[in-house]
């Protein structure tokens, strides 16, 4: 029995909530530190999984299996394959990043506020969530997998609810009543999604006799498992619903503006950036792999709400007035070319959308928490509140700007690589969808050049005349996201070369070839 | 056919006994319900009680039916007859309905109820009838007793355990830790005095001594009754009787008597009316 | 050898990070920084020029790969470069013109606080221009496309401070994001269709032929009309042209080198590398040459009536281009020509900016040509360089247009067949608009009466966005000088270059051997005699700068616009052609999203809010059940009671 | 005579006894009738025991009636301090379930 390593990526960072839970009140900085601490160690190790993880072995690797409740054969199962194993890594790495951003985030309000925020509650939080969704990457039960999908909305429901953004253009009170209104409907949209999901997690047990996804995976492909097809659409309706929620697909998104809008910007990055890659995971690993069939039934309407959400999203990107419901719908737009790039089951587009995950997930993290900084420094999350911010915080504004040429993809930058796998993967089989996806990149430009040209160019507010540049904190979170923006965008082979072996199996758990060119190359 | 009717047939007396007192029982139990003083409702229950121990009795169950009277008809009636004089008779008593449609609702769903057992029951096959002849064989208590201490011994346990607790609880309920002791005569006087209202001890009941009951107002002059001359717990009982206007009456009749005799105009003293209108 | 290729770009791309990251520190020697850089790259450039003239004909491509960028099953992209003979001549071009415009803008920008970070921007520029050319593969070309727009976008926009910048940089970069859809689909088209889209297997390499003549002519007409969106995007062609006008937005040097020099010919360069799937599209082809001669001719229109001379200047990169698109689109009759002209043009057109800019430069960053006039002897230099670019522009004879322009107008005439007819037509047409308004502005600007004497040059309401201005009396009498040498000199040689460049490359069909083994050549068979075009061109150049005379030369230029005729209003509203976008696109799109928003709000949310509400509202109601009275419970309970019974009775009874 | 007919009395015996619940308001009538309810069970096991010819129905209904002593102690105990905090021993009087 060698070092469960994949358990300790998921218990470190919960020993660490516990234990900057248990930081007594006064000693808010230590409990700061201590959750850093832990999530930097989280990080190291979520690197030596990188490490250990061998692109060409078996599926799962650094596979862990006890039995749980034999009674229903759950089993603890965990196992990562190079999609987990990325999207491990994309987690653990951010993590730091969203402590480091809210460093003040949870500080008490100012003397003559009643209320007291927990500072140490706030980061437990986050580390909290930070297991569940490591876990939920990890998990190869499927019940395993369900509890820590679910599991992770409480954290979640008191990030956003409890530790919202004070900014609010009608003052304090109505921020707090937006905050519960957001916490309330966040939790509401994914419960929902989850008990459905539930349902269809018994009935799956009930056909196929066990959770895990490894068997059931196996059964399916060599036919041992025989679904009728109507269970089997059902069963996949059930799951993927729910992971339509969490992505959030079209028309089951406008969750997503309220929660981001309301939450502080590193929670509103947890939700878009680590939270919601779960549901996209999920369609990836769980839809694909135990209902084949019924994902290649439903393929095509999915595609047209994936393409629905992208353009929608970008169209109401263009017309928000605040700052952070935009970049919410903007990940909504970044959602569906995910699930394009995921039901469009070419290779390149599986690929280019767990590429995706990543990307977004660093691109949002960088455009967000920089635009969390703005915000924090005027207190209003009004576009109409700023101008001019490039004359006074040029870095601010710089950062801004690369964050937002990573949203619009900009070639050079990681996003494009993705995007553009996702789309010609989608072209090759769907040359209709893909033309009009690729509006969205128009789209997508259209928005973030006017948020930016509203906010940093133009004649110099007063309000923001006083404004200061990036301090050295924000600078130490905002510079990493950038150059891995870069890197990734110049040198993206690292990753793919995990992920394609991961994406060739799913593609032949659907028993789906790409499609050939009409000519072939001359080699 | 024959052998089937032999086989559910019993005696003729049994047949009596059953249609004599099972007719007992039903009426016992209808009063229970509808009796107005919880005191009869008792008296009620209780007979139909006895009526079930013989029932137990003819049905062989010999050591029940004895339980049944020592236990049920012995014990625990009287125990709701120490609480029914403990709590006396209240306003709840009344069987006036208070919540709109209960009664109602209740007779329905009862109604359906009964009915729908009683047709379950028919539409049952009970076809299998053995006496307990060769169960009893050894003696019914005997019988029971090789059963209660070998098969359902922990059972048995449990409930001994759960009597004990149950008579623990009672007493936890109901007892009540005097804090300070209680107040003499002198106590009292002396806080009265200190309150400053009724220095003097309270009017006492009854009007003209006509009326010897403690549950009698006393009237005041004008001939309203005086709530404070009767306790205070048959005050909260609501079991006040008022006999103003039965005083009033004969106050004028007396007087009609009076001036029939002397053969002239009654002059209405002026406080008549208003008390006429104060018994209305 | 082949290692330098990469260096080309790593030197500005050097230097594009260090002065952009590099911060304060580097602000008193980032200007130099930058234009070292560059040039740097230029002689690099040299440098495997000379090599390449070393070797024969046929083996003139060099090639190096660097990495695998994006290995996908199928999908292979590499970073690796390319290095032909025209790669070459856009290389020479890019860090020629660049370097020249790198020095001039030393002393254009001298005063302006955020240098350091302009010339980041320039180094990005040229960066993202060389990879485009000289990318091996469609997809890496696509990431210096977008480079490219990124590069013009910060430099467009390059003084935030002043909305209409910020608005035209935004407007720059959407419009070319609309060709870059094209340029994408294009690239999923040939992935799609031939399962690479790399030079090498595509368009043929190392002489064995390329496979993109293999596919259906459907399909490669497809590609091709796909590649000429993306080409009228960056090349501001006819219907993408809006940005152009809007982008002179920008210092005067960024004018000069993205929208003269070397960016808006990025469309001719895909589309000359293309030639192998154009050949295969004849429609596509047909399509391209129409555009061609509309923006030809529509900018040239637009030129005429511009008072600003930058606008002007535009317009008539905006006709040079269509020049160019139109030679491109005829085949292998015309992609020389198409190239040749595009140096020359870069040679003369960024000559002709840089001399607008000086003339600004002395003239309080006063753009409007109604308040220039005699300015030919306060700054001769300017006058000079501006003049020779002027009579390149109109192909004076001996000079480079005339070469390079005559050569395409003898194209189109060579088509063929009405087709021909009509495209050397617009062309001939195009040669006099040219002729016309460049002697416009070349009166108005240098000669006549001194409009610019006792008038201040600027209302205080619109301050002087050039920083030049600002130690510059403002306001007051612009008082006219000649600007330093650091600017001066580049206008010099590149007036060389406007002058000498034609006709070094045409006699003995220099430029055509140096390119024909990459873009291949015909003659086509003309229905008119060389001299007969040349004497035609002759004939409308001299109308057009007869008429110009007429109205320019002899009168006196009011100062103040007079309302002119239908078309010059609409010509100064560049055809109407950005009031109809703004009416359907920006409105439009202003009340779709707004409309969306709602509909986002009222509906979609609105319909689980309802669910919610309904909800509440129904356990309101159920609420009052509750009274709390045990009885009643109980009541409920027998009944439900009751219930169960009967329902095992019936399940009983079936 | 058939001995269902003892069912039949039971079964009519327990409907008085839940009707009388849903209708007295005295706590101790309520009592009563639930005793009465649990006595109609009573009998109805005792039948049976003597129907199937054995003795756990007696059983049963012994433990019953354990049961029902165990729970009239306490609930006549309840009933009296109810009636001492309220003064009342009306059930509905206790009706602080509502919302």
């Amino acid at each position: 029995m060698s070092f469960p390593l994949l358990t300790a990526t998921a218990v470190l960072p919960a020993i660490g909530a516990v234990a900057t839970a248990a930081v007594p009140a006064a000693r808010r900085n230590a409990a700061k530190a201590l959750a850093l601490l832990f999530s930097l160690v989280t990080l190291a190790l979520a690197i030596v999984v990188l490490v250990r993880f061998d692109p060409g072995g078996a599926r799962y690797q650094l596979t862990e299996s006890h039995s749980w409740i034999a009674e229903f054969g759950v089993r603890y199962e965990l196992g990562v394959d190079g999609i987990g194993v990325a999207l491990v890594a994309l987690t653990a790495l951010l993590i730091p990043f969203v402590i480091l951003a809210g460093w003040h985030d949870a500080d008490p309000l100012e003397t003559g506020s009643k209320r007291w925020r927990p500072t140490q509650g706030f980061f437990a939080l986050i580390l909290a969530v930070e297991a569940m969704v490591i876990l939920s990457f990890e998990a190869t039960d499927v019940f395993l997998f369900y509890i820590f999908f679910e599991a992770m909305l409480i954290p979640m429901y008191f990030l956003i609810g409890g530790f919202g953004d004070r900014a609010h253009e009608h003052g304090e009170e109505a921020a707090s009543t937006q905050r519960s209104y957001a916490a309330v409907k966040f939790l509401l949209y994914n419960l929902v999604g989850g008990l459905i999901m539930l349902a269809a997690v018994i009935g799956l047990y009930v056909v196929a006799g066990n959770f895990s996804l490894a068997e059931i995976a196996q059964a399916r492909a060599d036919g041992t498992l025989h679904m009728a097809t109507s269970t089997e659409r059902w069963l996949f309706l059930g799951f993927f619903f729910a992971f339509a929620v969490k992505a959030p697909l079209w028309p089951l998104h406008t969750w997503l503006p309220n929660a981001m809008g309301e939450a502080t910007a590193p929670v509103a990055v947890l939700i878009t950036a680590v939270v919601d890659k779960v549901g996209t995971f999920a369609m990836l690993r769980f839809c694909l792999q135990l209902f084949p069939e019924a994902s290649k039934w439903a393929t095509p309407v999915i595609l047209v709400l994936a393409v629905i959400s992208i353009v929608y999203g970008a169209l109401l990107a263009v017309g928000q007035r605040d700052i952070k419901r935009l970049v919410a719908y903007a990940s909504i737009s970044h959602f569906g070319f995910i699930i394009l790039g995921i039901f469009a089951m070419t290779s390149q587009g599986q690929s280019g959308a767990t590429l995706y995950m990543v990307n977004h997930g660093i691109s949002t993290a960088a455009l967000m928490l920089v635009a969390g900084f703005l915000i924090s420094r005027r207190g209003s999350r009004l576009i109409a509140d700023y101008g001019g911010v490039q004359k006074v915080a040029p870095v601010l504004a710089g950062t801004f700007l690369i964050g937002g040429l990573a949203t619009l993809s900009l070639p050079g930058l990681a996003p494009f690589v993705s995007e553009f796998l996702v789309l010609v993967g989608t072209f090759a089989r769907y040359p209709a969808i893909g033309i009009i996806a690729t509006f969205g990149i128009v789209l997508a430009a259209l928005y973030t050049l006017v948020l930016y040209q509203r906010t940093m160019t133009g004649p110099v507010k007063p309000e923001v005349s006083a404004m200061p540049d990036l301090r050295a904190r924000e600078l130490v979170v905002v510079t990493p996201l950038i150059v891995l923006l870069i890197f990734l965008g110049v040198y993206p082979k690292p990753v793919t070369d995990i992920v394609n072996p991961a994406v060739k199996q799913t593609l032949s758990d659907v028993h789906k070839k790409d499609p050939k060119p009409e000519v072939e190359a001359a080699k | 056919m024959s052998a089937q009717l032999a086989a559910y047939s019993t005696s003729n007396g049994e047949a009596f006994q059953f249609w004599v007192l099972g007719t007992v029982a039903v009426i016992g139990a209808l009063c229970t319900v509808f009796m107005k003083k919880a005191v009869h409702s008792a008296l009620c229950l209780a007979g139909t009680m006895i009526v079930l121990a013989i029932f137990y009795l003819a049905n062989g169950a010999y050591f029940l039916g004895i339980v049944q009277i020592v236990v049920y008809t012995g014990a625990i009636m009287m125990l709701f007859l120490f609480v029914v004089m403990l709590v006396g008779v209240t306003a709840a008593d009344s069987l006036k309905e208070t919540i709109k449609g209960q009664r109602w609702l209740a007779l329905l769903s009862g109604l359906g109820f009964g009915v729908l057992l009683i047709a379950g029951i028919g539409h049952a096959s009970l076809t299998e009838f053995t006496g307990l002849t060769q169960a009893n064989a050894k003696g019914n208590v005997e019988g029971l007793a090789a059963l209660i201490f070998t098969k359902y011994v922990f059972a048995f346990e449990i409930t001994g355990a759960l009597l004990i607790t149950a008579a623990v609880g009672a007493m936890v309920l109901t007892h009540r830790e005097r804090t300070e002791h209680a107040p003499t005569q002198r106590e009292l006087a002396e806080r009265r005095v200190r309150e400053g209202k009724h220095v003097p001890p309270l009017p006492a009941p009854g009007v003209y001594a006509r009326h010897n009951a403690v549950d009698v107002q006393g009237l005041l002059p004008d001939g309203t009754p005086s709530e404070l001359t009767v306790s205070r717990t048959l005050r909260e009982r609501g079991q006040i009787r008022d006999v103003s206007a039965a005083a009033l009456n004969d106050l004028k009749a007396l007087e009609q008597r009076a001036e029939e005799r002397l053969e002239r105009a009654a002059i209405e003293p002026p406080h008549l009316k208003r008390t006429e209108e104060a018994s209305k | 050898m082949e290692n330098l290729i990469a260096l080309l770009i790593a030197a500005p791309l050097l230097g594009a990070a260090v002065l952009l990251v590099g911060g304060r520190r580097l602000d008193a020697v980032g200007q130099w920084v930058g234009t070292l850089l560059s040039t740097v790259s230029f002689v690099l450039g040299l440098v495997l020029f000379g090599d390449l003239l070393g070797r024969s004909a046929e083996d003139r491509t060099l090639t190096q790969h660097l990495f695998s960028w994006i290995p996908v099953e199928g999908f292979q992209a590499d970073v690796g470069f390319r290095l032909d003979q025209l790669s070459m001549t856009f290389v020479l071009l890019i860090t020629g013109v660049g370097s020249l415009i790198h020095l001039y803008s030393v002393g254009y920008m001298e005063h302006d606080e955020r240098r350091r970070r302009f010339f980041g921007y320039l180094n990005l520029f040229l960066a993202a221009m060389l990879l485009l050319v000289l990318a091996d593969n469609y997809l890496l070309l696509y990431v210096g496309w977008e480079g490219v727009g990124l590069a013009s976008y910060l430099l467009i926009g390059f003084w935030q401070h002043k909305p209409s910048a910020a608005t035209a940089a935004k407007k720059a970069f959407l419009v070319n994001r609309v060709g870059d859809m094209g340029l994408s689909i294009a690239i999923m088209l040939m992935f799609t269709t031939f399962g690479t889209f790399a030079f090498g297997p595509l368009l043929g390499a190392e002489g064995q032929q390329g496979i993109a003549g293999d596919a259906s002519e459907g399909k490669l007409t497809a590609i091709a009309l796909m590649l000429l969106l993306a080409a009228c995007g960056k090349s501001a062609q006819v219907p993408l042209q809006s940005w152009l006008g809007d982008a002179m937005e920008g210092p005067t040097p960024v004018s000069a080198l993205i929208h003269a020099a070397t960016m808006v010919t990025a469309g001719v360069y895909l589309i000359v590398r293309s030639a192998a799937i154009f050949n295969g599209a004849p429609d596509a082809q047909l399509v391209v040459t129409v555009v061609g001669a509309v923006t030809l001719l529509f900018g040239a229109i637009v030129g005429c009536a511009k008072d600003d001379i930058k606008k002007a200047l535009a317009g008539s990169t905006m006709s040079q281009i269509g020049y160019m698109v139109l030679a491109a689109g005829l085949g292998p009759i015309g992609y020389v020509f198409a190239i040749m002209h595009l140096v020359t043009h870069g040679f003369f057109k960024a000559g002709l900016f840089l001399g607008a800019g000086s003339v600004m430069h002395g003239m309080n960053d006063e753009v409007d040509m109604r308040k220039y006039g005699g300015l030919r002897k306060y700054m001769p230099v300017t006058f000079v360089t501006f003049g020779l670019g002027y009579l390149a522009i109109i192909g004076f004879p001996g000079l480079s247009g005339f070469f390079s322009k005559d050569k395409i107008i003898e194209a189109a005439f060579a088509k063929g067949g009405a087709e021909g007819w009509i495209l050397g037509g617009c062309a001939l047409l195009g040669a006099a608009i040219t002729a016309y308004y460049m002697t416009r502005v070349m009166l108005m600007t240098f000669f006549g009466e001194e409009r610019w004497k006792n008038q201040p040059t600027r209302s205080p309401e619109a301050p002087s966005a050039e920083p030049a201005a600002a130690h510059h009396g403002e306001h007051a009498e612009p008082h006219p000088h000649e600007s330093p040498k650091v600017m001066t000199i580049p206008m010099i040689v590149l007036a060389f270059g406007s002058v000498f460049a034609g006709g070094f490359f045409s006699i003995g069909d220099r430029f055509l051997h140096w390119l024909e083994p990459v873009t291949g050549h015909s003659e086509g068979d003309s229905p008119l005699s060389v001299a007969a075009v040349t004497g035609a061109t002759m004939v409308c150049l001299v109308i057009g700068v007869g008429i110009a005379y007429a109205q320019y030369g002899r009168r006196p230029v009011p100062v103040v616009a007079p309302r002119g005729s239908l078309l010059t209003r609409a010509a100064r509203r560049d055809l109407l052609q950005d009031d109809f976008n703004h009416v359907v696109l920006v409105r439009g799109g202003e009340h779709l999203t707004r409309s969306l928003v709602y509909v986002d709000h009222t509906l979609v949310d609105g319909v689980v809010n309802g669910t919610a509400a309904s909800v509440g509202g129904l356990s309101g109601r159920l609420r009052r059940l509750q009274n709390g009275f045990a009885r009643s419970y109980a009541v409920s309970m027998f009944g439900g009671a009751a219930v169960l019974v009967a329902a095992t009775l019936l399940m009983r009874a079936v | 005579m058939n001995p269902v007919n003892y069912l039949y009395l039971a079964a009519l015996l327990f409907t008085i006894g839940a009707t009388g619940v849903l209708i007295r308001r005295n706590a101790i009538v309520v009592f009563m009738c639930i005793e009465l309810m649990l006595n109609a069970c009573n009998l109805a096991f005792v039948t049976f025991s003597r129907m199937h010819g054995n003795l756990d129905g007696q059983i049963i209904a012994f433990f019953t009636m354990v049961v029902a002593a165990a729970e009239v102690v306490v609930g006549l105990a309840i009933i009296v301090s109810l009636f001492r905090s309220r003064h009342s021993a009306s059930v509905d009087d206790a009706s602080l379930m509502k919302l």
